[in-house]
């Protein structure tokens, strides 16, 4: 494991030092998922651009009335403690507080959490359920923003390509009567991968009795994380009872399409898929029912 | 007897009975305990392996040429540079400290690698050239059960099949009310002790080669490793370094005669440090095993035959894998008193990962099957689990299913009644049988 | 969430040390220095769990010199005589009588010497803390130190050697009748499991362990060994698997063989039983393994409990647990209320 | 290539050489010879490495050399003060939190981390804290009740 490293202070600097690179180099924020598959030769390179020092790329707000806007190398431990972030996107922190273990999020960042883009990775099923935007530049050196949903191309592969940069992250202020929930399967209760993965966002409409908008992502289950469209169709202006949610979930289930690994059977995570989004969609919606109450009052 | 021991109580004793701080505890908090991971010797050379990374293959050729030529390198040995027997073996010496003939398991080491840093002696090892033609592998209780199947080592791939007899089996089975039968699997575990596996040995000035290793019995590391380097016994000395977790497999020979070897090849310090991958990969490993059960009581709950097969998949070695089998099938009562009994237990050779001792031995294994034997009995006999135990479980007078007349220090009524009582206390129930009282 | 408990119980034996007429020796050797200071030289492996304290108690309690003055040095076979392996559960049950042996004999040649020294009987005299008494009393006469001094000046080293051999012969080869163990270790268990019916996933709640020391040596070792091997049992059960594929491992890493963590691990609450065996020292006997064995037989036995399937195949992971449940449900055996 | 680093490390700055891509770890153990952070798997599975960075507690097999210059490096070599232990240390030592000592460095350091952030934790709360350091021979629990009794020990020093 023998490699250039370069420590850009600018964008640009960044982004010349990947083109020289021609696809050899790789970006490194937290590093924690670049490090071990470099140790592990899952990939190779011939040199590390770390992207910690370039100012744009770090530093997080979450402001009431204005949303979350979270620079790529924001650590995920800073996100997971704050109470703002857990009062206004509790999927967010659900989904932070399961990453690997304390040591590791207190270095790895939400931003390498989303380039690395593995099927499972835990922030992305909130972030595409919170409707949150990507702010990317392309080796081209242009800035473009692309919903995190559309963000992944595959296994290991996203719009980046090989010299784009993530900046940041945009999470939408949520509407009102609006709640979210994460949940993870794993055997473990604590540093394990998930075996599947469901993140629910729903705003009920005024009276709180129907689901008005509703956005259902789901992780581990497919080659990136995906939408559950058809299961979001069956919720949507519907009243959010058990049986509702019950065929929703089994409608999830059928969009999925997961493999076979050491962690569990294709066919047992559509089975997580169904109790997942149940239990996701339940969640959401009884905070949606909270946070329309404290709207009120 | 509801003394709470873990107090210390009034005693006839000063020392025995109390919580004397171990006396490596407060190093081991401050950090200052050096594991051979940790140790700096001058001079010192770090080792790396090169692994089969396949089950089953007849090794045609490694070409180590390119690799010694590599910078900062000082040894490549394979196994035709092995002074010794190149053997070794808990119970048999049917391991190799590198790989001749044949690669037998994913975990056989091809090549040893001395070098001035780690990182040196990985990119050798990267550099050797390895000519392998693969052979149908031994993986399942089946392929090994088959008398035409390739053998692993000479004598085919029954090793060990031992026997448990006792009383009338047949009587038994008649006298039986209620009998169950079943099939149970358990599965490869790793120890995982937190400290991968290390040496680190040296040639003293008076030709003594010197290891230190985190093992659990050193003498008998000498008996392995003395032969397999073709040394007197009197010129290796074994020093038990800090250890970080061992559970077993440091019963085995680790890193001992690898980092032997290079030592006495290049008459420099040698320090070998697994990496997790390795230590997962290498050593041994808890034994699956198989076990069809079929036991039978009365209807006043007493036990009356225990008729059962245990096959033990030992690897690409018997370690202690004959032991560890053997002990299953005797343990395979429980701490029960069966009159009429039949166990037969088969160790078997595979091209898996070798299989050896880890806490539990075998009776880990055992105890899956006859403990949920017993709560099948007890609930096709409306009984409580705790109850049935209680009743059938020895006392002073009675005999283990060797024969073996118990006296005193029998416990396991005593244990039962423990956790009966520590039920009655918080009015604990089983929700599908009678009260635990 | 489908939550449902249970409780379940595991049982075990386990033949403490190496049997089947294989070598179980122990030895040690006890020197003290000049000033009182001892040192025992003990062939078996601490592994952490502390068979070094235990030597030190042992030795300290026949010595009747205070832990602080014993130094222990292990496992050398350049120093130290051999004392078997540390496995077996058999270091505490072999090694401590070896060490007990040695200290026994270094204590008769020190009152040997007292007596001498002190002009008075042997049988009238007795070692406590530290020093030589009258037996029955408390009143320092002479310290061992200066008694060691003694023997030293007059060429005896103050050293014994002790040895213990607990090899058993072998059970017979057709029947396996015959007593293949010295002694056995007891235990039981009480697991509670929570398993999440919709998931297959199974949580240990909580375990009380019961477990026959013998006699505790030091308590709180025998917690320790009781509490890991308790968790270890539980890895072995619900997480832990090293999984090959056409031989080739496939879970060669910590991220994919899954040991459980502090979340994982519910508080273990120990029950220590202790029915003096007088084979081991001052009644004691090994623990390591009787701790390790019961914890995945009480957890399957639990899972009955709560929802009335058994579970033959291990590790008992979550998805087994749920297509265990989808069968049952497909028989008719199951209904989610 | 090698380049030159000064690291500040436990209260001091160290000078030394490393290729950039070494972790944190490594540099520690082999080149300051700060050996009581362990490499349990070099990939944050396990724990053992753990140090703090900046007050943080982080697993230095995954920080690179560079991105720990400039930056508050503790490691457990430094808890104790004038060679008298850290009470956690010594609570670990008492309680019975040590067996083979391995995983106890890297234990110790997330619990240090969490008292400092969190004077007097729940028992949840300590077992979320340490819930990334693999440890093998305990079960926990007892490092779980040396956590609380060094909670309680300082927390009655600060009274």
């Amino acid at each position: 494991m023998r490699f250039d490293y370069f420590e850009p202070t600018t964008l640009d600097e960044a982004s010349g030092l990947l083109r020289e690179g021609k696809g050899a180099r790789k970006p490194l924020a937290g590093g924690t998922d670049v490090v071990i598959q470099l140790r592990r030769r899952v990939i190779r390179t011939e040199g590390l651009v770390n992207l910690k020092r370039i100012p744009e790329l770090g530093g997080w707000a979450c402001v009431p009335g204005k949303g979350l806007r979270l620079g790529a190398c924001t650590p995920m431990r800073d996100l997971e403690t704050s109470a703002a972030v857990e009062g206004r996107f509790p999927s967010i922190t659900e989904a932070l507080r399961v990453v690997g273990s304390l040591q590791l999020r207190n270095i790895a960042s939400v931003g390498g959490n989303l380039c690395n883009a593995s099927p499972s990775a835990d922030t992305a099923p909130p972030l595409v359920a919170l409707e949150a935007t990507a702010r990317v530049h392309t080796p081209e050196s242009r800035q473009e923003t692309v919903p995190v949903e559309n963000f992944f191309t595959g296994p290991g592969a996203s719009v980046l390509g090989s010299g784009g940069l993530l900046l940041s992250v945009d999470v939408p202020e949520p509407a009102p009567r609006t709640g979210d929930a994460f949940e993870r399967f794993t055997p473990r209760s604590a540093m394990d991968i998930a075996i599947a993965s469901a993140a629910a966002a729903v705003t009920l409409d005024a009276a709180g009795e129907r689901i008005e908008a509703v956005r259902i992502a789901l992780g581990a289950v497919a080659p990136t994380p995906i939408r559950a469209l058809k299961a979001e169709d069956l919720v949507r202006g519907k009243e959010p009872n058990p049986k509702r949610l019950e065929w929703a979930a089994a409608a999830a289930m059928e969009e999925c399409r997961p493999i076979d690994d050491i962690r569990g059977t294709g066919a047992y995570r559509k089975e997580l898929i169904r109790i997942l989004v149940q239990r996701v969609l339940r969640q959401a919606v009884e905070r949606a029912r909270a946070n329309g109450r404290t709207e009120r009052s | 007897m509801s003394e709470d021991a873990s107090r210390e109580t009034a005693q006839p004793y000063h020392w025995i009975g109390r919580n004397v701080t171990k006396p490596d505890a407060l190093e081991k908090a401050l950090g200052a305990t050096e594991y051979v991971g940790d140790m700096v010797v001058p001079g010192m050379l770090h080792a790396k392996i090169l692994w089969a990374g396949t089950p089953h293959a007849v090794i045609r050729n490694i070409d180590t040429r390119e690799a010694a030529r590599a910078p900062g390198v000082a040894a490549v040995l394979t196994a035709a540079d092995v002074p010794g027997t190149n053997r070794y073996g808990l119970a048999v010496l049917d391991q190799r400290a590198l790989a001749d003939d044949k690669v037998r398991s994913a975990g056989d080491a091809l090549a040893l690698v001395a070098a001035e840093d780690e990182e040196a002696a990985e990119e050798a090892v990267a550099k050797i050239k390895v000519d392998l033609e693969p052979l149908r592998p031994i993986l399942t209780y089946k392929d090994a059960l088959d008398p035409d199947g390739p053998p692993i080592h000479e004598g085919g791939n029954v090793f060990q099949h031992t026997t448990v007899r006792k009383g009338d089996l047949e009587q038994g089975i008649a006298e039986s009310d209620v009998i169950v039968e079943d099939s149970y699997h358990t599965h490869r575990m790793d120890h995982v002790p937190m400290e991968p596996e290390a040496g680190l040995a040296y040639v003293d000035p008076s030709g003594v080669l010197n290891i230190l290793v985190g093992t659990q019995y050193p003498y008998r590391d000498r008996r392995q490793i003395a032969p397999a380097l073709d040394l007197p016994m009197n010129k290796v000395r074994v020093v038990q370094a800090p250890i970080g977790g061992g559970f077993g497999r440091k019963d085995d020979i680790t890193a001992e005669i690898h980092v032997g070897l290079l030592a006495l090849k290049t008459r420099r310090p040698v320090r070998l440090v697994y990496t997790r991958e390795e230590s997962l990969i290498a050593n041994t490993k808890r034994h699956p095993m198989a076990m069809s059960f079929r036991t039978g009581a009365r209807a006043d709950g007493r036990l009356t035959f225990l008729d059962g097969d245990i096959y033990g998949d030992t690897g690409a070695g018997i370690s202690l894998g004959a032991y560890v089998i053997k002990k299953a099938g005797i343990h395979a009562t429980g701490p029960y008193d069966v009159p009429n009994i039949r166990v037969d237990t088969y160790t078997l050779y595979t091209n898996n990962l070798v299989s050896g001792a880890m806490r539990g031995f075998g009776v880990m294994q055992a105890a899956v099957a006859h403990e949920s034997q017993m709560d099948q009995l007890a609930h096709k006999l409306g009984m409580s689990p705790l109850e049935f135990r209680i009743k059938n479980c020895l006392k002073p007078g009675l005999a283990s299913s060797t024969g073996q007349l118990m006296n005193e220090g029998c416990g396991i009524e005593a244990t039962l009644q423990r956790i009966k009582d520590y039920m009655n206390a918080r009015d604990l129930r089983f929700k599908r049988s009678q009260a635990a009282s | 969430m489908a939550i449902r408990k249970g409780l379940g119980i595991g049982s075990m034996y386990y033949g403490i040390g190496y049997g089947f007429s294989r070598a179980d020796i122990g030895s040690a050797e006890i020197e003290m220095a000049e000033d009182g200071t001892t040192t025992v030289y003990s062939g078996a492996c601490d592994m952490g769990q502390g068979v070094m304290t235990v030597v030190t108690q042992v030795a300290a309690e026949e010595l009747g010199i205070e832990p602080e003055q014993i130094r222990v040095v292990a496992a050398d076979t350049g120093s130290t005589p051999d004392a078997g392996p540390t496995s077996g559960s058999r270091a505490t049950f072999v090694q401590g009588v070896a060490v007990q042996n040695a200290a026994r004999e270094l204590r008769e040649e020190i009152l040997d010497m007292a007596s001498r020294m002190l002009e008075c009987p042997r049988e009238n005299l007795d070692v406590h803390r530290g020093e030589v008494c009258e037996v029955g009393t408390d009143r320092p006469m002479v310290s061992v130190g200066k008694v060691a001094h003694q023997l030293h000046f007059h060429g005896r080293r103050a050293a014994a050697w002790g040895w213990h051999d607990n090899t058993t012969q072998d059970v017979d080869p057709e029947t396996s009748q015959g007593d293949a163990y010295a002694t056995y270790g007891w235990a039981t268990q009480l697991a509670e499991v929570e398993v999440d019916t919709e998931t297959g996933r199974v949580r240990l709640t909580k375990l009380v362990s019961a477990t026959d020391a013998g006699k505790a040596i030091n308590p709180v070792a025998v917690e320790g060994q009781i509490e890991g091997g308790a968790a270890m049992g539980l890895g072995y059960g619900l997480y832990e698997q090293h999984i090959l594929e056409n031989g080739v491992p496939r879970t060669a890493s910590l991220a994919f063989y899954l040991v459980p963590t502090a979340m994982d691990v519910p508080d273990i609450e120990c029950e220590i039983v202790e029915v003096p065996d007088p084979r081991g020292p001052f009644g004691a006997k090994g623990v390591a393994e009787p701790a390790t064995i019961p914890t995945t037989p009480a957890i399957l036995n639990a899972i009955y409990d709560a929802i009335g399937i058994r579970i033959t195949e291990t590790p008992i992971t979550p998805e087994r647990v749920f297509f265990a449940i989808q069968e049952a449900k497909s028989r008719g055996e199951f209904s989610d209320d | 290539m090698k380049q030159r680093y000064a690291l500040r490390v436990n209260g001091g700055t160290r000078e030394t050489e490393a290729e950039p891509h070494e972790s944190l770890l490594d540099v520690l153990r082999e080149n300051l010879r700060l050996t009581g952070s362990k490499k349990g798997c070099n990939e944050a599975e396990c724990g053992s490495c753990t140090v703090l960075l900046d007050g943080r507690p982080v697993v230095s097999c995954l920080v690179l050399v560079p991105d720990a210059v400039d930056r508050e490096i503790v490691t457990i070599e430094a808890l104790a003060e004038d060679g008298e232990p850290h009470p956690v240390q010594r609570q670990m030592v008492e309680q019975g939190g040590v067996q083979c000592g391995y995983c106890t460095p890297g234990m110790i350091m997330s619990a240090y981390a969490l008292l400092q952030e969190n004077p007097d934790p729940t028992d949840e709360e300590i077992r979320f804290a340490i819930s990334g350091n693999i440890c093998r021979c305990t079960g926990y629990g007892k490092i779980v009740k040396a956590v609380r009794a060094a909670a309680e020990e300082m927390g009655n020093e600060g009274t």
